[in-house]
C-alpha cells in the first residue's frame, strides 16, 4: 500500500480513527512532515482531533477545525484540508466520517483528490452492524465509494468485538473479507490487530495501540 | 516609505477580527461580508442589534462587531420583536437558516411579518441542515437525497420545498421581500443591493423586511464549491426563483 | 385608597407601578384579564402590550425585550407556562432579568380552569433543561400580590434572574380591597452594564446562554449557581401565624395558606393547638427556619391543591425531626376548611 | 364577625354584579371583603356563582362551605346551595322563578318578587339590585348609603339615570321585606 495520502472510509464504528492515527504514527518512523486530517462530521464523538495534543507532541500535524470549535456540532472543513491533501511535501492520513454520510465531504474535495497521489482505504469490522456478510459489505462499499465520488484502493479488515477479541475472531473477519475482496476485485491491504494479541493469518498483519477506548 | 494613496477595499468595520467557521465555498461568508458593508454604508453600527440563530451561523453574533445575541432554535423573530417593541429607534436584524426559519421556527416569522414587525431577516437557503450534518431541510428539492432522505426526497413522504418568500410575500405587514444568490459578482452586487433596501425600509419604519439568499452546502451537499455553485444555478433557481416578491417601499426610501 | 380589585388586575397594575413598560402575552383562562388589562393600560402609560402567536414566541419576545435592560413581564396559567420553558431555560442561561405570573389551573395535559398548585415542581425545580432556578414568590391575599410585584423586579435585576410569581386560578380570579403601591419612577431606573442597545461609543455587548467548552460552560455554571447560593442566603421569606404555641403546624402556601388560617381559628376552638407555617419564596424554599421550629411540635402538615409536591421541600427541611403529614386535592378540586379540619383532627387524635 | 354568603343564579340575572356591590359597599364601610366567583363556562349562560365574606376580622379563606347567606335567583341554585347553608342561616330567594319551597325547616327564608318588582320599576334587569336591597334589609350587614357609593363608582362615568335607577331599585327592594 504505496501513496502520500491515505484516506480512510467505512461504516460507522469501523475503526478508521483508530487506523489513521497509528498510520500517521507509522508514517512519521520514516518522514518528518505528516499530517492527520480529521473530516468526521458526523460524530462529535471519538474523534482523531480528540488526541490532537498528544498527535502533536509526536510532531504530527492534526488538522481539523480551529481550536474554539473543537467541541461545536459543526461540520466544519476548514481551508487547509485542501492543501494537505496537495502538499507533495507531507504525507497525509485523512480520517473521514462514517457510513455515506460521512464520506460525502470527499466529495466536496473531489478537486483536490482527483490530482493527488491517495489511496482510498475501506475499514471493515464484521461485527459492527450491517457489515456481517459479503453481501452487505460490498453494498456498503458501493455506497460509499458513490458518496465519496472515489473508487476505493483497498480494504483492510479491522474485525473486533474490542478487549474481547480472539484469534478466532479475526480469523473470521479475514475469512470474510477476504471473500469481499474477491467479489469486489478490490485488494486487501492488512490485518489490523491490537498490539497485545498475537495473530497470524493469511494477510499482513498491523500492529495498533488503541486510544479511542481511554475517551470515556 | 510606501505611502497608501488609496483604498481600494478593506475589511468592513461592522465585521469583528474572528475569524469565520465556515468551509470553504459556503456562502454564508459572503452574506456576512455584504451585511456589514451595508451596515457601514447607512452608517447604522452603533445602534443596530443583531439576533443570531442555532444553524450553522450560530456564532454569526460574534463575528459581526455589533451587540447581539443568540435565539433558540427558530424563535429569532420572536426574540428580535422584543428588542424592537423596547427600542423602536434602533435597527434589528435576524440571520436564520432554513431548517430556522422554515421549519421549527416557521410561526415565529409569519406572525413577525403578518404584524410588519419593523426588523429585517437574512434568510439563508441552501436546502440542507448544514450544523446537524447534511440532514433533509423543508426547502429541500424534489428528489434531493439528504441523510435523513437517503432515497431523495419524496413528495408522498416529505411534502414540498416551502417557498417561503413567496409566502410571506401575501401577507399585508410584509413591506420588501426578494430572493437573489451570490454565486457571481454581479449577483453579489445585486444581494447587496437588496439587502441595503431591506435596511433602509427598516430605517423608514415601513414593516417586515426580508431577504433570502440562496447559498451553498458544498461540505454536505458532497461538491466543490465551483459545482456547488452551478448546482444551485441549475437546480435551486428552478425551485426557487430570484425575483421581488412585494416591494411596497416605492416612493418612500 | 383601597380600590376592590381582581387579583390580575391587581397584579398588572402593580406590574405598572413598578416600572413595567413591556408586555407580552398570549390568553388562557384564568389569566385572561391580566393580558386584556394590559391591552388597555399599556398605551395610557405609553408602554408596550403585544399579544403574541404562542406562548412560545411570548417568552422569546421577553428574551428580546429583556436584552435590552428593560423592565419586563408576561403572564400565563399552567398549559402556557409549559409552552415557555425552553425560553425560560434560554433566559435563565443568559442571566437575564424578568417577571413571569404563572396563574395555575388543573392539569396535566389541558385538565380544567379551576385553582390549583400542581405546577410547583415545575417552578421551584426548573421545568425547563439545564441546571437553573428561579426565584418563586407565592403571595396569598392581593395586596400581598401587588405589593410583591415591585420586590420582583427588584431582585429580577439584583441578580440578573427571572422571577415567577405562582399563584392559583382562585387569586387571580377573587375580587379584594387592595391598596396600590407607590409608582416607581421609571427615569430612575439605570440602564444595566450589559444590556443590548447598540454599542453607541462602547465596545458591542453580547449576551449569550452557551459555550461550546464545557470548562467555559462550567464557569458560566458556577457563576449561576453562586448566585443562587446569594440569593438562598439573603432572600428567604415566609409568614409564621400562630405557631408560638402550635401542636401541629400546617405548611401552606397561597389560597391553601388563607384556608389553613381560618381552619386554625376553628381547631383552635376545638381545643388543638394548629399553626401555620407560609413560605413566601418557594424557592428559595425557607429550609433553615422550618427546620427550627419543627423540633418543637408533633406534627407537620403540608396542604396542598396538588398530590403532594411542596411536601418533598417540607420534608427536607423537617429531616425526620417530626411526623410529617399530607392532605391535598388537586386537578381544580379545592379542600375545604372542613375537609382541612378533619384532616387535622385526625392526626391529632 | 365574619359573615360569608354565596350568590347563585342564571348566567344574566347579575348576580355577580350583585356580589360585587355588596363587596364594595362594605369595603367602604371599612370592613374586609372578598369576593371569589366560580368562573368558567358556566359564565356564559349556565348557573353562575360567586362568594362574597365581609368581616370586622381578617378573612382567612375565600372559601366556604357553610354560608352564613345563601341569595338563589334559580331552583337549581336554591337546591344547590340549600344543603350547605348554615343551622338558622338566611336563604333569600327570587319567588318570581323559585315557585317551591326548600326543604329544610332549619332555616329562615326570605321571598322576594323581584322581577315583578324590578318590571315595575320599569327595567326588568335591576332584578338583582331589588334583591340586593332585601339581602341588606335582611341581613343589616350593608347600608344604602354604601351601595348607593358603591353604584356610583361601578357605574362612574355613566349616565346618572342609571344610578338612580338602581339605587331606586335597591329602595324597593328593601321596603318588600320586612
Amino acid at each position: 500500500m504505496d501513496s502520500r495520502v491515505f484516506i480512510y472510509v467505512g461504516m460507522f464504528g469501523s475503526g478508521k480513527t483508530e487506523l489513521s492515527i497509528n498510520t500517521a504514527i507509522a508514517l512519521r518512523k520514516s518522514s518528518n512532515k505528516v499530517a492527520l486530517i480529521d473530516i468526521d462530521i458526523i460524530s462529535p464523538y471519538f474523534r482523531s482531533r480528540d488526541e490532537k495534543a498528544f498527535l502533536e507532541n509526536l510532531n504530527i500535524k492534526v488538522i481539523t477545525a480551529p481550536e474554539r470549535y473543537m467541541l461545536a456540532d459543526l461540520p466544519i472543513i476548514p481551508p487547509e484540508v485542501g492543501g494537505y491533501i496537495s502538499n507533495k511535501e507531507f504525507l497525509t492520513v485523512v480520517d473521514v466520517g462514517g457510513n455515506e454520510d460521512g464520506a460525502i465531504v470527499l466529495g466536496s474535495l473531489n478537486h483536490f483528490l482527483q490530482n493527488a497521489d491517495k489511496k482510498i482505504v475501506f475499514v471493515v469490522n464484521v461485527f459492527r452492524p450491517f457489515s456481517s456478510t459479503e453481501e452487505e459489505i460490498s453494498r456498503n462499499i458501493d455506497k460509499i465509494s458513490r458518496a465519496a465520488r472515489c473508487r476505493i484502493d483497498y480494504l483492510v479488515n479491522n474485525s473486533n468485538i474490542g478487549p474481547e477479541t480472539t484469534t478466532n475472531d479475526i480469523k473470521t473477519g479475514e475469512e470474510i473479507v477476504l471473500r469481499v475482496s474477491k467479489m469486489t476485485g478490490i485488494p486487501v491491504a492488512f490485518t489490523s490487530i491490537d498490539e497485545n494479541i498475537d495473530y497470524k493469518g493469511e494477510l499482513p498483519i498491523f500492529r495498533m495501540k488503541r486510544f479511542m477506548k481511554n475517551s470515556w | 516609505m510606501a505611502t497608501v494613496d488609496k483604498i481600494v477595499a478593506q475589511m468592513p468595520k461592522s465585521l469583528s477580527k474572528v475569524e469565520f467557521s465556515y468551509c470553504p465555498g459556503c456562502h454564508h461568508g459572503i452574506v456576512h461580508r455584504i451585511i456589514a458593508e451595508v451596515i457601514d454604508e447607512l452608517g447604522i453600527a452603533e445602534k443596530t442589534l443583531m439576533v443570531a440563530p442555532v444553524g450553522c451561523s450560530v456564532f454569526a453574533y460574534n463575528f459581526f462587531d455589533l451587540d447581539g445575541t443568540v435565539a433558540a432554535h427558530g424563535r429569532a423573530p420572536a426574540v428580535a420583536t422584543g428588542m424592537k417593541r423596547a427600542l423602536p429607534d434602533r435597527i434589528v436584524f435576524t440571520y436564520q437558516g432554513d431548517g430556522d426559519l422554515a421549519s421549527i421556527g416557521t410561526a415565529e416569522i409569519v406572525h413577525a411579518a403578518n404584524r410588519g414587525e419593523n426588523i429585517t431577516t437574512i434568510f439563508i437557503n441552501n436546502a440542507v441542515y448544514g450544523m446537524t450534518g447534511g440532514q433533509m431541510a423543508p426547502t429541500t428539492l424534489i428528489g434531493q437525497k439528504t441523510t435523513t432522505s437517503p432515497y431523495g426526497r419524496e413528495p408522498k413522504a416529505n411534502g414540498y420545498p416551502i417557498r417561503m418568500s413567496e409566502m410571506l410575500s401575501t401577507l399585508e405587514g410584509a413591506v420588501y421581500i426578494e430572493r437573489t444568490m451570490v454565486t457571481t459578482p454581479q449577483n453579489v452586487i445585486k444581494t447587496k443591493a437588496a439587502i441595503k433596501k431591506a435596511f433602509q425600509a427598516q430605517i423608514k419604519g415601513l414593516g417586515f423586511s426580508m431577504i433570502e439568499v440562496l447559498s451553498t452546502c458544498p461540505t454536505n451537499w458532497g461538491m466543490t464549491p465551483i459545482e456547488a455553485m452551478k448546482w444551485l444555478e441549475e437546480n435551486m433557481t428552478k425551485t426557487f426563483p430570484l425575483g421581488v416578491f412585494v416591494d411596497k417601499t416605492k416612493g418612500m426610501i | 385608597m383601597k380600590m376592590l380589585m381582581k387579583g390580575t388586575e391587581a397584579i398588572a397594575e402593580a406590574a405598572i407601578r413598578a416600572g413595567c413598560r413591556l408586555y407580552f402575552g398570549y390568553p388562557i383562562t384564568p389569566q385572561s384579564e391580566l393580558t386584556e388589562y394590559m391591552a388597555k393600560r399599556m398605551p395610557e402609560v405609553k408602554g408596550v402590550f403585544l399579544q403574541s402567536e404562542s406562548e412560545v414566541a411570548t417568552v422569546n419576545m421577553l428574551y428580546g425585550a429583556a436584552c435590552t435592560g428593560k423592565r419586563v413581564m408576561t403572564s400565563t396559567s399552567s398549559p402556557g407556562f409549559s409552552l415557555m420553558q425552553e425560553g425560560i431555560s434560554y433566559m435563565a442561561g443568559a442571566e437575564l432579568p424578568a417577571v413571569f405570573i404563572n396563574v395555575m389551573r388543573g392539569g396535566p395535559g389541558l385538565g380544567d380552569i379551576q385553582p390549583s398548585q400542581s405546577d410547583y415542581f415545575q417552578s421551584t425545580k426548573g421545568g425547563g433543561h439545564g441546571d437553573y432556578r428561579m426565584i418563586v414568590l407565592a403571595p396569598h391575599t392581593l395586596q400581598e400580590a401587588a405589593n410583591i410585584m415591585g420586590e420582583a423586579f427588584d431582585l429580577a435585576f439584583k441578580y440578573r434572574m427571572l422571577v415567577t410569581i405562582l399563584v392559583d386560578g382562585m387569586i387571580g380570579q377573587m375580587m379584594e380591597p387592595v391598596e396600590l403601591p407607590e409608582w416607581k419612577n421609571i427615569e430612575e431606573l439605570k440602564e444595566p452594564d450589559w444590556a443590548l442597545t447598540g454599542a453607541k461609543g462602547r465596545k458591542p455587548r453580547k449576551v449569550t446562554s452557551f459555550d461550546l467548552d464545557p470548562y467555559e460552560l462550567e464557569k458560566m455554571n458556577l457563576r449561576y449557581q453562586a448566585t443562587y447560593k446569594r440569593v438562598a442566603e439573603n432572600e428567604v421569606r415566609y409568614e409564621e401565624f400562630k405557631i408560638e404555641d402550635a401542636d401541629i403546624i400546617v405548611v401552606a402556601y397561597g389560597t391553601m395558606a388563607r384556608i389553613v388560617k381560618t381552619v386554625a381559628d376553628s381547631a383552635r376552638k376545638e381545643g388543638i393547638r394548629v399553626g401555620l407555617f407560609r413560605p413566601i419564596t418557594l424557592w428559595p424554599f425557607p429550609y433553615e427556619r422550618l427546620s427550627k421550629i419543627s423540633q418543637n411540635v408533633k406534627h407537620i402538615l403540608t396542604v396542598e391543591m396538588s398530590y403532594g409536591q411542596m411536601i418533598e421541600d417540607v420534608k427536607l427541611a423537617v429531616n425526620g425531626k417530626t411526623n410529617v403529614d399530607f392532605y391535598g386535592r388537586s386537578a381544580g378540586v379545592v379542600p375545604t376548611p372542613m375537609e382541612v379540619l378533619e384532616a387535622i383532627k385526625k392526626i391529632a387524635r | 364577625m365574619i359573615k360569608s354568603i354565596i350568590i347563585a343564579g342564571f348566567g344574566g340575572q347579575g348576580v355577580m354584579l350583585m356580589g360585587k356591590i355588596i363587596a364594595e359597599s362594605a369595603m367602604l364601610d371599612g370592613l374586609n371583603v372578598t369576593w371569589l366567583p366560580s368562573y368558567g363556562p358556566e359564565m356564559r349562560g349556565g348557573t353562575a356563582n360567586c362568594t362574597v365574606i365581609v368581616g370586622d376580622e381578617p378573612i382567612g379563606s375565600p372559601v366556604v362551605d357553610v354560608p352564613d347567606v345563601v341569595i338563589a335567583m334559580n331552583i337549581p341554585s336554591m337546591i344547590k346551595f340549600e344543603e350547605m347553608l348554615k343551622k338558622d342561616g338566611i336563604m333569600i330567594l327570587n319567588s318570581s322563578v323559585i315557585d317551591r319551597e326548600p326543604s329544610r325547616k332549619d332555616i329562615k327564608v326570605y321571598k322576594i318578587d323581584a322581577n315583578k318588582i324590578a318590571d315595575a320599576i320599569g327595567n326588568s334587569k335591576v332584578l338583582n339590585m331589588v334583591t340586593l336591597g332585601a339581602f341588606a334589609r335582611v341581613t343589616g350587614l350593608v347600608k344604602l348609603e354604601m351601595i348607593g357609593k358603591a353604584l356610583e363608582e361601578t357605574f362612574a362615568g355613566k349616565n346618572k339615570k342609571l344610578i338612580d335607577l338602581n339605587l331606586e331599585a335597591v329602595r324597593q327592594g328593601m321596603n318588600s321585606v320586612s
